[in-house]
């Protein structure tokens, strides 16, 4: 295996709330290889966003602060440097948001921002006469060129009438448009390295479908690395080669596509999972109750109320390490402590879990995202947007 | 596992518990609104406690018995007259801390008017909508098309120069202001769902204003209000300032301003006190209703 | 929907407003106590004159007539004989308006020029001592009565330094009157002393004009550009290789200019409010002197005019705001009345 | 008329003296004299107007609405016309003043008082070079009372249109409708315009030219700024006892600190009244300055309401009378620049009565008045009013309200802006207890301010305040009005006074000094106390 392109290790991020201290990233590990694309999937405020922030260098801070963890993209640590992550956001990275209205300029038009990316592109150290110049509108590069150049990008995200798009502002345009253009900028800046961050989330369903297949045919033929975050596994695997199950800020498993979704180990992703054949919309059903509260989060495994199969004196006591199984799979679940092969554990699940249906709790309760964000409402709004 | 469900539903419980915590917490992290605070809640205690703690309240024309002793005029500050005398001999300082009383007084005259009649009429303008609704706000249009200061001075022309009158006609010119806010509110709260939902169960007009949409405009108001407090004790000053507020031996800021500016700049402290103590009110409403935007998280104008 | 109708919309819009206002002001003025006729002639005036001249000012009449009379007359730039002055209102207010207008953009200048870069700093250096700083003038600014502050910067300047004048608006022979504007007429007349002494004595008032404005300018640029800076779009296009300066200065300034323009707007409409102090304090032979000066004789003509003249300044502004708010801002244009 | 500015004034007047309240920012002096006033000699590059030896400068801090000579009322309006526009005749600087020729060298009375004819002088021009003729005059006192302006009241009741006729080029007669003796007094308050000019020209045309024949001519009006005079070659009156002043220039200056800046630094010369006593004291530090102080006809009284309960009990009046203390505002509110008045009439007006009681503070005697009456000190409730702005008697407001406290009386005090107080005085239920008021001075007679005051016949004027009613005073001043022997009507006057000092309709309180920057320099100042003619340009000389 060659050196992973990115490469998070032990992430824990805490944001000081009226509250206290909420630990919202606990010990996150994550790596991109070249080429490959990672989804990170998990439920609305699992902390999977304020993961892409970090790795993106824009987790806001304060409330945010990153109190352990190192970020390689390239072997190079950015964490600790924010001008080398300053530097590599610039060169090599690519970003792709979920509302496409607020990753455009409202007050420009389409094409004067992919001129401004086309001009700068590779340069640094922009003087104040250039900045001056430009704002008065002059540009020392070509315009034609960079016409034709647009024009060649929108029609390969398949932009119907590109000349006109490239007058329009924003505001003007639907939004599988606007996010055809924003990947289009996103393309622009000739990146390595693509983090989206539920591109397809505000759109409709149809739409969600092409734009999914203009992402990845761009990543093909560019050969671009991707970290894809997403709440809807089936959006992951359609576009994903790994996923990375997130919970209430810890990896849950990690595994190929296939692999999760064929045989899910653990049981929040197997909760996950059991809901996926409304491909449409994240269906909670599949798993009971909410995310805890981060500022006084559940000891042990942090799943353990949750979990149909917890174990008393046992989950809500003992952190479960991630145990690594063949084929760079990973699981946090005390389940597997053992070597536990997947189907016995599976069966311990079941069985734990009726017994705890039994004593029927949580059916039938109403409790829809906007509670559960209730308890970290604070964090930022940033979260809750990308999570609505 | 029932734990749980208990957490989640005591959670709703406390939802009011939490908020007002909430509150406090971001309230304290704001050293500034403290500082706010602090300065109002002296102006209240001084403005309560002003016969005790002005040292010659009779120069302020406490009781009724006045004091005049123009052999004493424009002294200047010293340990016996901290913010010196004026031109009748009389103590500024005392006269400076009655002042409290006018202004604070002007204030909440102003705005319980406003918020009186301006709240009903944004709410059934926003809530009646239509032409009534259309008629009203163009209405407080109207008045908003000149600023308040120069509005409240052609109210206050037909009526007598006097601090009755001028309170009078800032809030004659203030109420469309909160018209304008509640209207606001009530539009974007009309559609919200809720209130879709209870319209639904047929709940009365009524109840959906006091229950549902008065709630909901309580934070902009609260912070309005605040803010309010410091600008409608400005606009006060200023008309005092002009002759059109309070007259004469009123110690109002304002008023006393302008008295002590035919004798500037000899007798400087005769303007620049009452002034000062102007400026410490609006701050310290400006820092708590500062605060409270933030606390509250409500953008107002 | 073009720019062109939606600047057509815009400013019939203001018409409407503009006709409630002279309503509310002409009642308002139909209900001032004293008999205008009898001010006008003066306490000595028999009682035959005072009622001829009523007949003659249409005092009669009911006021609806009287009103309408009142605006036929506005239209040919007839706005009643002033009780002060014997002149027209109209040719009083196009007399002493330019030097209001003076001031109050003077000052507007000045609370922008300082305004933005003040809010800009405290922006970028978010929760650090320069915001701080900025955030603490910004409240001094908002909190200080104007006319305090041009006392105690009168003190200061004119009489503890000596610096600038105290009050007036020249200190020499004033440059033959073209616009009314004394800047510009001294350039006119290429006459650089008298451009001297007009700047001296417009600095104080101006700059005591602006303390509010400037402060309330810094204060909602540097939270839109917080705002403006936090979203999305300033990371994407930063990933896009869009040197940073550029976004700051270019992109995110102009997002942020909308909602700082409407501070601009409101505040240029105050600044006239404040006006009314300013002169008065600075001696400053303006509009809003002519004003109080109206208003403390009942100069009922006068008053009106004086108010009629605010509400068109504030209605304009306000109307050159939402058009250059439309230009800068492309959401509104298309998104209709509400942002 | 207004010699108001301060304190009376018509209409739109005092308005102004108020914005000068506001505006005068009062003593800018310290500032400007570190500038310009302690080193006269080497600040005269402040660019305002070199002061060559030819010119004069009179800066004030007001400015006219009018300067058309009819319309004219106030002091400025009153300074410009006397100087630009001649009248049938003049006043003397003498104090009192005296009659002498203007352009009548000469005029008669008939014996039944009512019918005068003057004879004009044949060398007097206009300004454009016509000759003034007799049938000017005619048009002249025609446009008076026509325009209804400026002093027009002043001839109402004594003069019709049709009444002046012109005999022949140089011959008016003039009949008036009753006899008034004051009619003459009245005169030098008449501008003569030219009736041809006038006719020929818009309305408004006079407010930048001028019409006149007087001795000096307008070349300069900009509004709110300057006018500027130059003086008429061919006048027909004498110079001065020394170089007359070629060019006076009416400098409107609207703040204090600068007229203070510019009688410093020697570009103005004389200053108005207005300025606070703080500049004045300060003016009068500067080596070559001196500040006039003459006390002469601005007597403020505090009317009482005779008619209405409890000021309607003489003994209440007297109580309050005796109770005030005289010397305090003398001294303390007014610095020494007043004298207390004796009476209604200032001591400078002749005819006045030094035997008219003078009252004086005295408590016991006040108590006992007071108990005197019916009214329980503690019931009483009055209301004291004054001009919004006029910081004298503001102060003189808190000083009663003091003394009036230690008899137990309770004092309110109420600003009104002028227009509103005349509006009040104009019928008994909406004037106030007492209302503090600078009686108007017209003409140098004691008619001027005996009758408007104190005659059943002037009530509901703002003169008249106290509703004063007493038939005995009221034929005193009749007879007075009417019998032409002076020392006739000097004893009418007497025993009017006596008997409305001994009423206390009114607190007689001072006689108020006006007070004047003058530059050493300026040769043949006399403050005659005259509207106008207080500044009597032609009479003004530059001092070797």
């Amino acid at each position: 295996m060659t050196d992973p392109i990115l490469e998070l290790r032990d992430l824990e991020v805490h944001f000081n709330t009226f509250d206290g201290r909420a630990e919202v990233i606990n010990g996150v590990d994550l790596t991109v290889e070249e080429g490959e694309t990672v989804a990170i999937v998990g439920e609305s405020g699992c902390g999977k966003s304020v993961t892409a922030e970090t790795v993106m260098g824009m987790l806001p801070q304060p409330p945010g602060e990153i109190v352990n963890g190192e970020l390689y993209y390239r072997d190079e640590e950015l964490l600790g440097d924010e001008t080398a992550h300053e530097r590599v956001k610039t060169e090599s990275l690519g970003m792709i948001f979920q509302d496409p209205m607020t990753s455009l300029s409202p007050v420009f038009t389409v094409g004067e921002m992919m001129r401004d990316v086309m001009t700068y592109q590779n340069k640094t150290n922009v003087g104040w006469l250039e900045i001056f110049r430009n704002i008065v509108g002059r540009r020392d590069v070509s315009e034609a060129d960079m016409h034709d150049r647009c024009i060649e990008l929108l029609d390969r995200l398949q932009i119907p009438d590109p000349e006109g798009i490239l007058d329009r502002y924003p505001i003007e345009l639907s939004g599988g448009m606007r996010q055809r253009v924003l990947i289009a900028m996103a393309m622009l800046g000739e990146p390595e390295f693509l983090i989206a961050d539920e591109p397809t989330t505000a759109l409709d369903v149809t739409v969600q479908d092409q734009i999914l297949d203009l992402l990845s045919e761009q990543v093909k033929r560019e050969d671009l690395s991707m970290l894809y975050i997403t709440h809807n596994l089936g959006v992951a695997r359609r576009i994903a080669d790994r996923i990375y199950v997130m919970y209430a800020g810890e990896i849950a498993e990690v595994g190929s596509c296939e692999d999760i979704l064929d045989e899910p180990l653990h049981p929040y992703s197997r909760g996950l999972v059991d809901s996926v054949p409304k491909l449409t919309e994240f269906d909670r059903e599949g798993i009971e109750g909410l995310i805890p509260n981060y500022t006084e989060p559940p000891s042990g495994c942090r799943f353990h109320p949750r979990c149909p199969a917890a174990v008393a004196g046992e989950c809500d006591v003992t952190r479960p390490p991630r145990f690594e199984l063949a084929d760079g799979r990973e699981v946090a679940c005390l389940l597997y402590e053992d070597g536990l092969s997947p189907a016995a554990a599976n069966e311990i699940a079941a069985t734990e879990a009726d017994t705890n249906r039994g004593s029927g709790t949580t059916h039938g309760r109403s409790s829809g995202p906007r509670e559960s964000d209730e308890s970290i409402e604070s964090l930022t709004q940033r979260m809750e947007d990308a999570n609505e | 596992m029932s734990s749980l469900t208990n957490w989640v539903q005591s959670e709703a419980m406390e939802n009011r518990k939490e908020s007002a915590r909430r509150i406090a917490y971001r309230f304290r992290q704001n050293p500034l609104s403290l500082v706010g605070l602090g300065i109002i809640g002296g102006l209240v205690f001084v403005a309560i406690f002003a016969p005790y703690i002005a040292r010659h309240p009779q120069d302020a024309g406490y009781m009724g018995e006045p004091a005049v002793d123009f052999a004493n005029r424009f002294a200047e500050p010293s340990l016996a007259h901290p913010f010196g005398t004026d031109q009748a001999g009389r103590d500024i300082l005392s006269r400076v801390i009655f002042g409290t009383r006018y202004s604070l007084a002007l204030g909440l005259f102003v705005l319980t008017f406003a918020i009186g009649i301006g709240v009903p009429v944004g709410l059934v303008a926003g809530y009646v909508g239509g032409f009534v609704g259309q008629a009203l706000m163009r209405l407080t249009d109207v008045f908003l098309s000149v600023p308040p200061l120069v509005l409240a001075l052609a109210v206050a022309v037909p009526l007598q120069p006097s601090l009755r009158n001028a309170m009078i006609a800032i809030a004659v010119v203030w109420w469309p202001w909160y018209a304008r806010l509640v209207y606001g509110e009530v539009v974007s709260v009309r559609e919200e769902q809720f209130v879709e939902a209870s319209r639904g169960i047929g709940a009365s007009r009524l109840r959906i204003i006091f229950r549902e949409i008065l709630p909901n405009v309580m934070a902009p108001i609260t912070v309005k209000f605040s803010l309010d407090m410091g600008y409608a004790i400005l606009i006060g000053a200023g008309l005092g300032f002009l002759g059109l507020g309070a007259q004469p031996p009123t110690p109002e800021w304002g008023t006393m301003i302008a008295e002590g500016r035919a004798y500037l700049p000899a007798q400087w402290w005769y303007s620049t006190f009452p002034g000062l103590a102007i400026f410490l009110a609006v701050l310290g409403f400006n820092l708590l209703g500062d605060g409270l935007r933030d606390v509250l998280d409500v953008e107002v104008d | 929907m073009g720019f062109k109708s939606y600047v057509i919309r815009r400013t019939l819009a203001g018409i409407p407003v503009f006709i409630g206002l002279s309503i509310l002001i002409f009642t308002l003025a139909r209900v001032l106590p004293g008999d205008p006729a009898r001010l006008a002639l003066g306490p000595r005036a028999s009682e035959e004159a005072v009622q001829s001249l009523r007949e003659e000012m249409g005092l009669h009449d009911p006021i609806v007539v009287q009103y309408l009379d009142y605006m036929a007359g506005l239209f040919q730039g007839d706005m009643g004989i002033s009780l002060t002055t014997n002149r027209n209102v109209a040719a009083d207010l196009l007399y002493f308006f330019p030097a209001t207008f003076e001031l109050i953009t003077v000052g507007m200048l000045i609370a922008i020029v300082l305004g933005i870069p003040l809010g800009i700093i405290a922006g970028q250096n978010k929760d650090e001592a320069e915001d701080n700083a900025s955030r603490l003038f910004a409240f001094f600014g908002v909190s200080m009565p104007a006319f305090w502050a041009a006392i105690l910067l009168q003190l200061l300047f004119a009489f503890h330094l000596g610096l600038l004048p105290a009050t007036g608006r020249i200190g020499v022979e004033a440059p033959p009157r073209i616009t009314g504007l004394m800047l510009v007429d001294s350039l006119v007349a290429t006459d650089f002393e008298a451009f001297r002494s007009a700047l001296a004595h417009l600095l104080l008032p101006a700059f005591t004009l602006a303390l509010a404005p400037m402060a309330d300018i810094a204060r909602m640029t540097r939270s839109s550009f917080i705002e403006e800076f936090n979203k999305d779009y300033v990371h994407a296009l930063h990933s896009s290789g869009i040197p940073g300066k550029l976004i700051a200065y270019k992109y995110v300034l102009k997002a942020s200019f909308a909602s700082t323009l409407t501070i601009i707007a409101l505040d240029y409409g105050f600044l006239i409010g404040s006006a009314f102090l300013i002169e008065i304090v600075f001696a400053w032979p303006g509009m809003a002197r002519y004003g109080v000066d109206a208003i403390l004789a009942n100069d009922i003509n006068a008053i009106i005019g004086v108010t009629l003249v605010v509400g068109v300044v504030f209605i304009v502004a306000n109307l050159v705001v939402d058009i250059l708010y439309g230009y800068f801002d492309p959401r509104v244009r298309y998104g209709g009345d509400e942002e | 008329m207004g010699k108001d500015g301060k304190n009376h004034g018509e209409g739109g007047h005092i308005t102004r003296r108020q914005l000068i309240g506001y505006a005068s920012a009062a003593g800018f002096t310290t500032a400007l004299a570190g500038c310009s006033g302690e080193e006269p000699e080497e600040t005269t590059d402040n660019g305002l107007d070199d002061s060559d030896d030819a010119s004069l400068v009179y800066a004030t801090t007001i400015s006219p609405s009018t300067i058309d000579p009819m319309r004219a009322s106030d002091n400025f309006e009153n300074i410009y016309t006397v100087n630009v526009y001649d009248s049938l005749l003049n006043y003397t600087d003498d104090s009192p003043p005296q009659l002498e020729a203007g352009l009548a060298t000469d005029w008669e009375v008939s014996d039944d008082e009512q019918t005068y004819e003057f004879t004009l002088r044949d060398d007097a021009t206009f300004h454009n070079g016509d000759p003034v003729t007799a049938s000017d005059v005619a048009y002249s006192f025609e446009r008076m009372q026509e325009l209804q302006d400026g002093l027009s009241w002043m001839w109402d009741g004594t003069i019709e249109p049709e009444g002046v006729t012109a005999i022949d080029e140089t011959t008016v007669e003039i009949e008036t409708e009753r006899t008034f003796a004051p009619f003459l007094f009245t005169l030098p308050y008449h501008p003569i315009v030219n009736e041809a000019e006038v006719e020929e020209n818009d309305e408004d045309w006079l407010e930048q030219n001028d019409a006149g024949s007087g001795p000096y001519e307008l070349v300069e009006h900009e509004r709110e700024e300057r006018i500027v005079l130059e003086r008429a070659d061919d006048w027909w009156g004498d110079d001065p006892a020394g170089e007359p002043f070629e060019e006076v220039t009416l400098e409107i200056v609207p703040e204090e600190g600068t007229v203070n800046g510019m009688m410093g630094d020697g570009s103005a010369d004389i200053t108005d009244e207005w300025l606070s006593v703080e500049s004045y004291e300060e003016l009068d530090d500067l080596d070559h300055v001196w500040v006039s102080d003459e006390v002469t006809f601005s007597p403020l009284y505090v009317f009482m309401h005779t008619q209405r309960e409890p000021l309607d009990d003489v003994n209440v009046r007297r109580a309050i009378s005796y109770a005030v203390d005289y010397q305090q505002i003398v001294d303390d509110i007014l610095l020494g620049n007043a004298d207390q008045m004796q009476g209604p009439l200032p001591a400078e007006m002749w005819g006045h009565n030094d035997d008219a009681i003078q009252y004086e503070q005295d408590i016991d005697q006040a108590q006992e008045y007071l108990d005197e009456s019916d009214h329980d000190p503690e019931d009483i409730e009055l209301t004291y009013t004054y001009v919004t702005g006029l910081t004298v008697t503001e102060n003189i407001g808190l000083l009663l309200q003091t003394n009036l406290n230690e008899l137990g009386i309770d004092l309110e005090l109420e600003a009104a802006p002028w227009t509103r107080i005349t509006d009040m005085t104009t019928s008994q239920d909406t004037t106030s207890d007492m209302h503090a008021i600078y009686l108007s001075f017209s003409y140098v007679d004691p008619d001027t301010f005996l009758y408007p005051a104190w005659h059943s016949s002037s009530h509901g004027s703002w003169e008249s305040a106290a509703w004063y009613e007493n038939d005995e005073v009221d034929q005193l001043l009749d007879d007075a009005r009417t019998e032409v022997d002076v020392d006739q009507r000097t004893e009418y006057y007497e025993e009017a006074q006596e008997i409305i000092a001994e009423e206390a309709p009114a607190l007689f309180l001072v006689n108020e000094a006006e007070l004047y920057g003058v530059n050493e320099r300026i040769g043949g100042y006399v403050d005659n106390g005259l509207v106008g003619y207080s500044k009597a340009f032609w009479r003004l000389y530059e001092e070797s």
